[in-house]
């Protein structure tokens, strides 16, 4: 259903028999990731670790910092140890140059992506993608934006573009970023023809630190033509936008309409009204995913083509024997002031969904 | 010798041309500054609104801070300080975490500064002994982003219901304080550096080391001044940008050190020491701010933006470099 | 001969820093042992030790070239791009670029007489904008993957990328200390003016450091995209503070004049066991960095401790007068 | 040597100032083939400036120069050694952390691109051995040598480059006898197999011994050169001193007062005795000595900068912490060290602010400096130096060197000095301003203020002090009334004992 990217088809040559039951057997699942001085990533690694645990598996984890080429160079490393592993978890740094670690590591361990989209290129080099679906969560901040709207103009709000339309700034995740690309084609794609784009800034760093640098410099510039909606790519990033937002007199949730992708970061602004709604990304079940993908993988050898968004029950559901999907999605379910505190997915409230 | 007026005349008077050279030097960089600015307001649309300006002076009150601070290191002739980043972070957290346990935004300013301060005072002992400045500081500075990273587990840090953002948003004719900070920031710095004891002790040290210790003034003591003030610019950077976003994690602020350095050298800081005015470094941190936003404003991507900020930072430091050279000859 | 006399009291901070730092490691680590670890420390080296060894030719030559790791960007981004053409061809390319432009750098430098460190800081920002312009601002693979391939053969514990930078540093050090303009080149860091007194061409030798610092630079961004098969914008950034620190390990001089090819060495291989070792244990990479610092710290008070030592001895020594005469 | 054959080289009308100082003014300098052509003079005569012209290191402002009879280029040092110039310099020109055998090939023009280790000892072991340092270890670090291996390096290396001038500045000023002959042996040889030596020196003793003709420079001005043989040393050393002194020195002291200073058993590492000085007010007491002789350090030590193993310093009869400069100047004690630019004055800052820096706390309140009365105050004082009130606000550097000199001194006057050490008052400072100097010295004197002032420069001390101790290679050779010297005297006491006994 999301597909913008393609869908990745386990290689052939590891189409095949697998253990038979999801229990690791103390079998080593190798994880390269960036930096855990990230909470989102601190919080998946966590996770990751837990749910091996639950399922007998061994973890290490090798993180770099931020760095394709210091990724490539822990791969390489490993890669020569010539230690076994039952499969290779894979956040890249870069997801567009990762391309070759993932070749030369698929030669050795079943690759499962997390976080980062598969690219075409990389596509016949992974078994299987588990984790956020940056395209979902495109789609569901456009269609939170879209209902925004009919709720206000319910309300008799007038909107400042042509012909009524909302204008809308998008400040979208740094330029060159996979994950910002994916996030601004969707909520396009979501909006046809519904909003005025009056620009689509890219921040200098994923973080809300960027999102004021790039907001307060933007808003200003728009200020006369009147903005009624922003995009920020992530909760995170928002936050730096309310302010920035402050700064120049409007008012986040009355003036402007504040709608963001990932639920990271400092909630109070969503949770004070400021921040209309976010896109629940919780690094809690991205970790669990992709350690139970890999489980399912391997205790079947079998990856079923096409690709699944999982839904967000109360309960974490039973890991069953069977093959997963060539690519398995996080759910991405609205986030707003009401309803943050009555979260209850996999028995997990917000905070702790968010690793709290 | 009766007559001493008689040779007096032997004195050697300037040139002329030494003279407009000094002059252009000290008024380079705010006749520079006022002229992009006209430029950009007849030839940029929305850059003159008030907005965009407002936008432009919070942009650059917490570099500007830093590099004023920083200006005193580099003045004194200890070179400049690689660990500006993580310090600037320990600072805001130490901020965000100091506020939210005891309710009060100016008690985690005071904390934010003192720890700042008490980790200058630190690096100014190390360097006081004869150490290398910008080893130290960059050593101290990774240690710092450990021990922050380890400490905070990644997490953001925030005070929690406490409310700090009015140290950001409390405003005047619709500028917030940051900016005024800024202003008084750079205002105090000139006046200490100018008019205090500390301050001309700081700049005779970085005019000539050696002299100046044989006119009594302490190279270690002197150096740690200058890190205590350092230490204040930071603590009050940190602060203000944690207030700011009401939050702050370990790996923020990333571009902080290069932003800061090239103010200061495009301010017209001697590396080797005892020339630079905190004034000048605080319009080098505006006018790359300016000229940044000018260029987004007329819709370059960051590629054409980095590369023309570095191309302004090569040819203004040449040509500084060129007019001092010319001026001393 | 006297030659191991002399070898030791030189370096023997860098040897025993080392061997505690491969001990600890391979205490801490058991995967850390045997040809396992000095295949992943050797790894290190690209990029890290050619840059290493590009910044410490000027930090000999009394100088700064911080834009190498900005440089090693910038021919990443240009290697990748004419992948078309072949490993050899597009990295030689990329390295000849960085000859070209390093030397342009030491020219103004030299031809201006201004601080390298404050040049520098410019051309640090402006080469890092030409690498946006260059990628336009993603990531760029090359077409094919299997170009990289050559250079991941693994002989023993080498490959062709670790051979690679052994021979740079082997080349550079043979070079610094036996050939003239080599020995030239040293000479200008500590004592620039006794130099050109000596008849030591100053310019020339200024733009050959810079020359070589910009090759180094290029080789090992261009030899490190390679491998990875792909460059990106913002890549290698972190790379100048980590050359930076293990050249100031080596006992590499800031002042200039001190220090020489085996001292990087040393400088780097601490570093690459550090980064290797603590990789293997899958200590988080901001730990990494607290150690590097820690170390740097280390380093540098033990290193002040022994020079005072040492020119207090120096100051004895010069007041016995007459020495060696017969 | 007749006038046919074109000479080896010839420099006309060579002009060089440094800011106001005329290193040279209007210079002519020849040179025979084969000959050793002595050059004399005072110190700052200018000999170094055109030592370092011919070899290239300083572009005169005017001039020409030719080398057997054609003009030559030499405005680069490789340029001059290509032309077949080979200078030993006054400074070292050797790299300390290089060794021995690379220091010998540092900078040779034309020498092979590579040498193996072992040619490269081979080489040295060659080269050292004409100087008499056989036994010395090629692959030593330079910065491992004494000053006397050094200076015999310097000229080893010189003698391997098979030049056809070849010039020593002062190559024997840090020698002993022993070595002092292995150099000399080595010119005398030079000159024999047809090579010109230019030999600078302030020891009469060795022009006797091995120069041809002498060329006397005074004031960057140069005599026409004389034969050695139709000379003797007295009238040498009237040729270098050459002016009256009657206008430059004020008189001497009028009363003599209690002690100020006094050192008791002080030991200092670069004196091979314990120093035991009385200062009295009104007293301007003069030290001299050659370089290396030790009174550089002995100031040093008194000013608290130097190193004092043992012993101490009384002023007013109250011990003085001697470690660190804070303490002398609270006590009064003022200090003007030798090298004014390196560490005497901020040439890049305002004269005021030079005047003010070392008792700036005196006119703080709290930390922030009284603006008014530093000006009243730095004014005060440049009146009383001769310093044009109008310039107080231009850097020093931007001053002649007499006037640099006037500011490096009258920044004391602030701390209400009881003690006043001066190194070297006079160096590179034009005649005008020296007298200035002088009678601002006898002045402070007079009024009260202990006067220490070691120099090199003979004239300068017998004319400006009461009171003279000689030094003598860490040693101090005798403590006299001014009045019983005479300036020849006083030149060869402190230039070369045994030589001076010799004549
Ligand atoms: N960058 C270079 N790469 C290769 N060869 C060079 C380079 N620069 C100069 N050469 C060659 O090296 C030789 C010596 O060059 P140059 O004259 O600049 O050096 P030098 O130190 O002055 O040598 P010499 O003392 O022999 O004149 C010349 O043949 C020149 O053409
Ligand atoms: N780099 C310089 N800057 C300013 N003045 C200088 C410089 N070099 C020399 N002078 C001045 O030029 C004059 C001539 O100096 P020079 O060194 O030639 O004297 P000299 O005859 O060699 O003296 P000495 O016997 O002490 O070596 C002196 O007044 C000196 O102070
Ligand atoms: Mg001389
Ligand atoms: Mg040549």
């Amino acid at each position: 259903s999301t597909g913008s990217s393609a869908a990745p088809g386990a290689p052939a040559a590891s189409q095949g028999k697998g253990t038979g039951t999801t229990d690791g057997g103390g079998a080593l699942l190798k994880v390269f990731m960036p930096s855990t001085s990230n909470v989102y990533l601190a919080a998946a690694s966590q996770s990751i670790k837990d749910e091996a645990k639950a399922l007998n598996y061994t973890v290490n984890i090798v993180e770099n910092n931020w760095d394709q080429t210091e990724q490539d160079q822990q791969v390489q490393e490993w890669l020569a140890t010539g230690e076994r592993a039952a499969a290779v978890l894979m956040w890249p740094a870069g997801a567009a140059a990762a391309t070759n670690s993932i070749r030369l590591l698929s030669a050795q361990a079943p690759v499962i992506q997390f976080n980062n989209l598969v690219t075409p290129e990389a596509s016949k080099y992974v078994t299987a993608y588990a984790g956020v679906s940056d395209t979902g969560i495109g789609k569901e901040a456009g269609a939170n934006a879209l209902a925004a709207v009919k709720k206000l103009k319910a309300e008799g709000v007038k909107f400042h573009g042509p012909d009524g339309k909302p204008n809308v700034v998008e400040i979208r995740f740094t330029a060159g970023y996979a994950a910002g690309d994916d996030r601004e084609k969707a909520f396009a794609e979501a909006t046809p023809g519904a909003f005025n784009m009056l620009a689509v800034e890219p921040t200098p760093t994923v973080d809300a630190q960027g999102g004021f640098k790039a907001a307060s410099q933007v808003i200003p510039r728009f200020l006369g033509q009147g903005i009624d909606i922003v995009y920020a790519h992530s909760n995170d990033v928002a936050n730096g936008v309310v302010q920035a937002l402050e700064q120049n007199g409007l008012k986040p949730g009355k003036d402007v309409i504040l709608i963001t992708g990932t639920s990271s970061g400092d909630m109070s602004n969503l949770r004070g009204g400021k921040i209309w709604s976010a896109t629940l990304q919780s690094p809690v079940i991205e970790g669990a995913l992709v350690v139970r993908t890999a489980a399912q993988y391997i205790a079947t050898g079998q990856v079923q083509s096409g690709d699944v968004t999982i839904e967000s029950s109360a309960a974490k559901p039973e890991l069953k024997v069977e093959a997963p999907h060539a690519a398995t999605y996080m759910m991405n379910p609205q986030v707003t002031a009401e309803n943050n505190a009555s979260f209850d997915i996999w028995g997990l409230s917000f905070d702790k969904l968010m690793g709290k | 010798m009766s007559s001493t007026a008689s040779i007096a005349t032997n004195f050697i008077a300037p040139s002329q041309r030494g003279s407009v050279i000094r002059f252009v030097t000290s008024y380079t960089l705010p006749l520079l500054v006022a002229a992009v600015f006209a430029v950009a307001a007849t030839s940029t649309p929305d850059f003159a609104t008030f907005a965009n300006i407002r936008a432009i002076l919070i942009n650059t009150s917490i570099v500007g801070i830093i590099a004023v601070a920083m200006t005193a290191i580099t003045i004194s002739g200890n070179f400049f300080s690689l660990g500006i980043a993580s310090s600037t972070v320990l600072a805001g957290i130490v901020f965000l975490a100091v506020s939210g346990l005891t309710g009060s935004a100016l008690a985690g300013l005071g904390a934010a500064v003192v720890l700042s301060v008490a980790l200058g005072i630190l690096q100014g002992l190390i360097v006081g002994a004869g150490l290398n400045p910008v080893i130290t500081t960059l050593a101290v500075g990774s240690v710092t982003y450990g021990l922050v990273a380890i400490t905070t587990k990644g997490a953001v840090v925030t005070a929690g219901s406490v409310d700090v953002a009015w140290l950001a948003t409390w405003n005047l004719l619709e500028i917030p304080l940051p900016v005024y900070i800024f202003v008084l920031f750079t205002a105090v710095a000139w006046f200490l550096t100018e008019h205090t004891l500390i301050g001309r002790n700081t700049h005779l040290l970085g005019a000539n080391r050696a002299t100046a210790r044989n006119s009594g003034i302490s190279p270690q003591a002197t150096t740690i001044w200058a890190f205590i003030a350092f230490g204040v610019g930071l603590g009050v950077a940190g602060a203000l940008n944690a207030s700011q976003l009401h939050q702050m994690q370990a790996n923020d602020l990333a571009g902080l050190t290069m932003d800061v350095i090239a103010a200061v050298l495009v301010g017209g800081a001697a590396v080797s020491g005892g020339e630079g005015s905190p004034t000048r470094s605080a319009l080098g941190a505006l006018l790359i701010v300016a000229l940044g936003n000018i260029m987004l404003l007329h819709g370059l991507d960051n590629g054409w933006r980095v590369f023309l900020v570095g191309g302004i930072v090569v040819v203004l430091v040449v040509a500084l470099h060129v007019l001092r050279k010319v001026s001393t000859r | 001969m006297n030659a191991t006399r002399e070898f030791f009291p030189k370096y023997a901070l860098q040897i025993v820093v080392l061997v505690l730092v491969v001990g600890i490691m391979a205490t801490v680590s058991p995967s850390f042992r045997g040809e396992a670890a000095l295949f992943s420390s050797l790894e290190r080296l690209i990029p890290l030790g050619v840059i290493a060894a590009g910044l410490a030719v000027t930090m000999i030559a009394g100088e700064f070239d911080l834009s190498v790791a900005s440089m090693a960007a910038f021919a990443g981004a240009i290697a990748v791009q004419l992948g078309g053409l072949g490993l050899i061809a597009s990295i030689l390319i990329a390295t000849v670029v960085g000859v070209l432009l390093g030397s342009l750098q030491g020219w103004v430098i030299a031809r201006l007489g201004i601080s390298s460190l404050v040049f520098t800081v410019g051309t640090l920002i402006l080469l890092r904008g030409a690498t946006w312009l260059a990628t336009g601002g993603v990531p760029v693979t090359l077409t094919d993957y299997k170009l990289s391939d050559a250079l991941t053969v693994r002989i023993w514990v080498f490959t062709p990328l670790s051979l690679t930078t052994i021979a740079v540093l082997a080349v550079l050090g043979i070079f610094l200390s036996r050939t003239r303009w080599g020995r030239e080149v040293s000479s200008i860091g500590g004592a620039r003016q006794e130099a050109v007194a000596s008849g030591v061409k100053l310019r020339s030798r200024l733009v050959l450091a810079f020359a070589i610092s910009g090759g180094c630079g290029a080789l090992a961004g261009a030899l490190s995209s390679f491998r990875g098969g792909s460059a990106t914008p913002d890549g290698l950034a972190n790379m100048l503070l980590l050359a930076l620190a293990a050249v100031l390990i080596g006992g590499v001089s800031l002042s200039g004049g001190r220090g020489d090819m085996v001292n990087v060495a040393f400088g780097i291989a601490i570093t690459a066991v550090l980064a290797a070792g603590m990789s293997s244990i899958g200590v988080k990479a901001f730990v990494t960095e607290l150690f590097t610092g820690v170390l740097l710290l280390v380093v540098i008070l033990l290193e002040f401790v022994i020079a005072r030592v040492v020119a207090h001895k120096a100051v004895v020594r010069r007041r016995q007068p007459h020495l060696a005469v017969t | 040597m007749t006038g046919s054959t074109p000479l080896r080289l010839k420099a006309s009308g060579i002009f060089k100032s440094y800011g106001a100082v005329n290193a040279l003014s209007d210079v002519h300098f020849e040179l025979r083939a084969g000959e050793v052509m002595a050059l004399l003079g005072e110190n700052g005569a200018g000999k170094s400036t055109i030592v370092k012209v011919i070899s290239g290191l300083v572009s005169p402002d005017k001039g020409s120069i030719e080398i057997d009879g054609t003009p030559a280029n030499i405005s680069s040092v490789s340029l001059s050694q290509a032309a077949g110039i080979a200078v030993v310099q006054q400074e070292f020109s050797t790299v300390g952390t290089m060794t021995v055998a690379q220091n010998l090939v540092l900078g040779q023009q034309g020498a092979p691109w590579w040498w193996s280790p072992r040619k490269l000892n081979d080489n040295a072991v060659a080269i050292l051995e004409r100087v008499g340092l056989a036994g010395l270890n090629p692959s030593t670090p330079v910065e491992e040598l004494s000053v006397a291996e050094m200076q015999l390096l310097e000229i080893a290396r010189v003698l391997a480059r098979d030049a056809k001038v070849i010039i020593f500045d002062e190559p024997t000023a840090a020698l002993s006898d022993a070595e002092i002959v292995r150099v000399l042996d080595a010119v005398k040889r030079l000159a024999s197999e047809g090579r010109s030596v230019v030999y600078v020196t302030h020891r009469l003793g060795e022009v006797f011994e091995i120069a041809d003709r002498v060329t006397v420079f005074r004031n960057g001005k140069s005599e026409a050169p004389l034969e050695v043989k139709e000379l003797d040393v007295e009238t040498i050393v009237a040729k270098m001193i050459g002016r009256e002194l009657g206008h430059l020195y004020p008189g001497k002291s009028s009363a003599v007062g209690e002690i100020v200073l006094e050192t008791r058993e002080l030991r200092i590492p670069e004196l091979r005795s314990e120093t035991n000085l009385t200062l009295r007010r009104g007293e301007i007491l003069g030290l001299t000595g050659q370089l290396g002789s030790g009174t550089a350090e002995l100031m040093e030590a008194l000013a608290g900068v130097g190193e004092i193993v043992s012993g101490e310093v009384l002023v007013d009869g109250q011990t003085l912490n001697t470690r660190g400069r804070q303490n002398g100047i609270s006590a009064g004690v003022a200090y003007c060290s030798a090298d004014r630019k390196k560490d005497g004055i901020f040439a890049r800052v305002p004269i005021r602010r030079n005047l003010s820096s070392p008792w700036l706390h005196r006119l703080s309140a709290a930390g922030f400096v009284s603006a008014r009365q530093e000006v009243d105050e730095t004014n005060r004082f440049a009146v009383h130096f001769a310093i044009d009130v109008k310039r107080m606000n231009s850097n020093v550097g931007t001053l002649s060197g007499g006037n640099q000199q006037k500011v490096a001194l009258g920044k004391w006057l602030g701390i209400n000095p009881r003690v006043l050490l001066v190194e070297e008052p006079t160096r590179g400072v034009d005649i005008g301003a020296r007298a200035d100097i002088y009678a601002q010295l006898r002045r402070l004197s007079d009024s009260g203020v202990g006067v220490i002032v070691s120099s090199s420069d003979t004239n300068e001390i017998l004319g400006l002090s009461d009171t003279i101790a000689t030094y003598f290679r860490g040693q101090q050779t005798s403590i006299r009334p001014a009045d019983e010297w005479t300036e020849s005297a006083l030149v060869r006491e402190v230039m070369h004992r045994e030589d001076a006994n010799h004549v």
